[in-house]
């Protein structure tokens, strides 16, 4: 789960980083309010769940409070990549003598937490660890032990930063350890990190992403809304009846069993076909998991359907009895092509015919695909 | 000999007493498995299949002279569980569970290393020796007896590589699910190893999928230190683009993690890469292999 | 820092363990009012921070109005151990079925944290470890490991409880790890853990000694008053001026430069003299400090001073300044025998001599008793 | 030779800034004492006594070669320094500072033995070689050289005790102060250990008081490990109780950490013990000490 903005600045400013003088609003009239507050100039941040909302003009300056209601106004009336802007978020800005970066991730590989620093934050910093990869240093973290000064000094120090900096920073990336052990994060993120005219140091951007995972155990200290969160009412129902969907441009209807079997379905589909979305349920297929997939990608106008499963954990002719319960439910007439072996895969096959489906009992998902193509043609 | 798997493997399920456990352990046990008893907290002393379940796991390893341990554990569960059958002593534990905390999964895998613990998974439908037996969930009617070894990040693309062989009567050896999740608890270079070893294997498919570094890091290990003939297939050329890790992600790995990435990295060190599965049979047929 | 009862059981419950409802109270009235909301019968508690409370008379019940009227007039006039009860905690009666104990220490000789358990809680534990060890289980903690369900049950099976029971205990076992950790504890204990009537478990005492050199990162998280709590006037100004100070009931002044020092100092005291007081420096001796150690002891009426000082971290010389500022400043005629060796003891000797102390310039202390027996003829 | 301190032992002194750190190292200077250089973070370039200051403690291990290191770091930042130092690969590591953390020694505790580093304290007087040199706060007027080792756990009894002896004309070997914290880095029977090992050593002092279990241990080590005469003083015979550790810490401890339980235990092992400091000198004129 990916935290807003305001909600990751709220966290880290409890853990001590120093972040901007700032407020929340939903309209240009709490725009003004805040930026009374805090004085002018102000800075205006979309609040959207995407990246690089920078580069999609979500980010505004404002030096008055004409300004300000002409850029909150457009704002708030914009989508950026295509989500509507509901809120804003109203922050001094400060006097930026350099920008920093600094990240705390997952190393998958040595299964370790990884620190990333830099000297060159903002926008551009994925392409300077390509171009300047002198520029970027990062040491793996061992968590048992957890994450001390003077590691985080050893790091900074490879960036030839000034003392006074430098223990600063330390200080502050420290604080970022706890905040990604504490809210058992996937990354946590400054970006950038300024150093201000006056020497201080702030975080002008907080980015916070929790792993969904352990959720049941951060709900209490997060006290946050963990539903909804994301872009698409689609995607956040699939999140609801707990499988991955993740909407595309398309007229099939794709339901797969598992995050690989579904990124080779779409890779054999390739350009032959246009899948409307990408369904995958995970382990622990049930008839009811199964209809209520068939309702979800089929709020979507669909000129067919692909379904490529593999019983594992559960006995797979019950998948198949909730996907033929709902074509019969709505007398759905539309081209189903399923491809589904595993435990009971007989009784399946002869439940899925029941419904109308063209079954393939084959092993290669090309064979289900070219049978789809040939029922379209 | 197959990997992982052998005679010697006696095997006790966690959580055996669940819905999920109870039906696996009869599919383990009618594949051949020898499974010799089983562990919910609370229940000990039931039986499941005719096996008697054990509240602790130090209890079933004594009882039972169990080695290995095939997890169908709750989620939130899971780390302390697993901790409990390193400390008794298992051998190797397969861990089939999914949304485990990433940052459990990182306590579980350090401590397995510094114990010296095989450990499989999270996320995997396990390890499954044709005609032998399997800790897991892999559908059995897909496999055949054989000598080819498969290795998977995704669990239901080895089935489908499975399947896809078996149809042309092309065996495999042992069959390996290595787990889906970003923090696995055995990474691939070490399955690699072991097949590499295996006097049964002829020759190895490596299953990967974009995201993460296991395909990078196998290449080069593959390119020093292995003989046997290899193909892999990467899943997610067209895929979507999944779960961003932000910069900090993007800037550690670099260029790893894209299919082309990867699938260049395989082709240096000599494998054979296929544009999709179904082209594993002319590897196969290329390689003689049964 | 030992904390009230009343303030571990609400450290105790805000991490999840099981605690009485309760309140605290300074007055009759108030435990009237504390009763009626939580309901007849309940218990009174003296809230001193000395242990063995309950064979002092400190803890009642009561049935009644009537009886509570009393029972808390009587406890709010009585002294324990010689500190007068301020505070009662007032608590609901539970229904008893059994009494276990656990706590958490330090095991100062591994460096590790110690889980204790046994069947046999209440007042006469520690008799139990003598006379009944099998009845006690413990087990060593790997600090960066943290303590596990699995390792609490581990140890819990040794005790033989059922295993619902069991269960529970190590839930809360686990928990009290937790607190452990975070308020950096010396020790906690639940001494009794209760296993109710109705199969609960429920913790009717709360133990928490906080390490006083932690206090300066935990007084965010514990928001409690730090200072005075020690039952002794004297021994709280000690506290405040960086010094350990115990009160005994003597009339010769005792100040020693180290704790080894100090008890040596009364072990060749033995008998021959009766110390006023146990002071002790700690290292880091200067004029100032030994000017308010001067200050402290002579709060008491005292026949005579033995100082037996080393000087390490500071020279002694600025020690010896501050003893004769003193003995200026208040005209000081009774006799003082000092000790006193280490960097510039010359100098120090002179001084000392300069103000009329007795100076012993031997390092045996046995040298420096006679001497001032010898004055004391 | 000594114990701990030799002709190699190149010093660094952390915290040499402060004010405690600069006259302390003035006089460790004076007594000889190979001192290298310091540490203050933020202080680097600088100079105290003539040695060069540096920032961090690798810098400088690189540019002295130092093998050893003091502390004279206020007790809020010596969890991060010790844990640097030993990372910088120092082999001895001397904590003078009081009132550290006792969750922070056991960290420490537990770092070091990881990375086998041997570390004395914390509230340690340090170590102290007569005619060799000190690290550390003993006050070396009191100290002269000679053929006894003396090991305490309180600073100012070692003083004491080598006093005593000194003005006799019985010399010291070495003197350890252990640390007073109840959780020091390094226990008494190592130390035993290295007296027992080292050919300057003819007979050892132990100084300890009561809590604890660090004598009774000592005990059992010195019965199957130790061949050289061996004294000892247990200070707080008289003294009020001190700090109560509860039941748990009774419980765990039994009879440990009494005043009987460690002279019996003494006693069992063949320790001469002393009533008294000062009846160290008749058991040295016994054993023809000097």
């Amino acid at each position: 789960m990916r935290l807003h903005e305001y909600e990751g600045a709220a966290i880290f400013e409890k853990f001590g980083i120093p972040v901007p003088r700032r407020g929340v609003v939903r309209t240009v009239e709490g725009a003004l309010r805040i930026a009374d507050e805090i004085g002018f100039p102000v800075v205006l941040k979309s609040q959207v769940l995407v990246g690089g909302r920078g580069l999609a003009g979500g980010i505004k300056t404002a030096e008055s409070s004409d300004e300000l209601e002409k850029s909150a106004d457009d704002l708030l009336n914009m989508e950026i990549k295509g989500l509507p802007v509901k809120e804003l978020m109203i922050s001094e800005r400060v006097k930026i003598a350099k920008e920093l970066y600094m990240g705390i991730t997952i190393d998958g590989y040595s299964g370790k937490p990884v620190a990333v620093v830099s000297t060159e934050g903002g926008v551009l910093i994925e392409e300077t660890a390509k171009h300047s990869p002198e520029k970027i240093a990062s040491v793996k973290i061992d968590p048992k032990l957890g994450f001390y000064p003077y590691q985080a000094q050893k790091l900074l120090r490879q960036l030839g930063l000034a003392p006074k900096p430098l223990t600063a920073c330390s200080d502050i990336l420290v604080r970022l350890y706890k905040v990604f052990e504490k809210y058992e994060a996937i990354i946590v993120e400054i970006n950038p990190l300024v150093i201000l005219e006056n020497g201080g140091l702030m975080a002008v951007d907080a980015v916070l992403e929790i792993d969904d995972s352990a959720l049941f155990r951060l709900k209490k200290s997060l006290s946050l809304p963990t539903d909804n969160r994301l872009g698409n009412s689609l995607e956040n129902k699939g999140k609801e009846i707990g499988v991955t969907y993740v909407d595309l441009d398309g007229d099939i209807g794709l339901i797969s069993s598992g995050a690989g079997l579904g990124m080779a379905s779409m890779d054999i589909i390739g350009n032959k076909l246009n899948p409307a979305n990408f369904l995958e349920t995970g382990g622990g297929i049930t008839a009811d998991l199964l209809y209520k997939c068939m309702e979800l990608i089929l709020m979507k106008d669909l000129k067919a359907i692909f379904i490529n499963i593999y019983g594992g954990i559960n006995p797979i002719h019950e998948g198949a009895k909730g996907i033929v319960k709902y074509i019969k439910d709505h007398h759905l007439t539309l081209p189903i092509v399923a491809k589904a072996l595993g435990n009971h895969q007989e009784e399946t096959w002869e439940i899925l015919r029941s419904g109308g489906v063209h079954v393939v009992t084959q092993a290669a998902t090309e064979t289900a695909v070219d049978k789809l193509i040939d029922l379209l043609k | 000999m197959s990997i992982l798997l052998n005679d010697d493997t006696r095997v006790i399920v966690q959580g055996i007493t669940g819905k999920i456990g109870s039906v696996q352990t009869k599919w383990m046990l009618e594949y051949g498995t020898k499974i010799v008893g089983g562990v919910t907290p609370g229940k000990g002393g039931q039986t499941v299949e005719g096996l008697p379940v054990f509240n602790y796991v130090d209890d079933a390893v004594k009882e039972t002279g169990a080695n290995a341990s095939v997890f169908f554990v709750p989620a939130i569960f899971v780390l302390d569980a697993f901790l409990e059958t390193v400390d008794a002593g298992i051998d190797l534990i397969v861990i089939v569970p999914e949304h485990i905390p990433v940052h459990d999964a990182m306590k579980m895998r350090d401590y397995a290393k510094d114990k010296g613990t095989l450990a499989l998974g999270p996320t995997t439908p396990g390890i499954l020796s044709p005609g032998k037996g399997k800790m897991g969930i892999m559908p059995a009617s897909l496999f055949a007896p054989g000598r080819v070894g498969v290795i998977s990040r995704s669990g239901t693309l080895s089935y489908e590589f499975a399947g896809i062989l078996s149809e042309k009567n092309i065996g495999q050896s042992t069959v390996v699910g290595m787990g889906a999740d970003p923090v696995v608890l055995c990474n691939l270079p070490e399955i690699l190893e072991m097949f590499e070893n295996d006097a049964d294997t002829d020759a190895v498919i490596i299953v990967g999928e974009v995201g993460g570094e296991q395909e990078e890091k196998a290449a080069d290990f593959i390119a020093h230190n292995m003989k046997k003939p290899i193909a892999s297939y990467i899943a997610g050329r067209f895929s979507p683009q999944g779960k961003k890790m932000g910069h900090a992600g993007a800037i550690v790995r670099g260029s790893a993690g894209t299919y082309d990435g990867k699938i260049e990295a395989f082709k240096k060190a000599g494998v054979t890469v296929l544009e999709s599965p179904v082209h594993v049979n002319a590897w196969a047929e290329k390689h003689h292999l049964r």
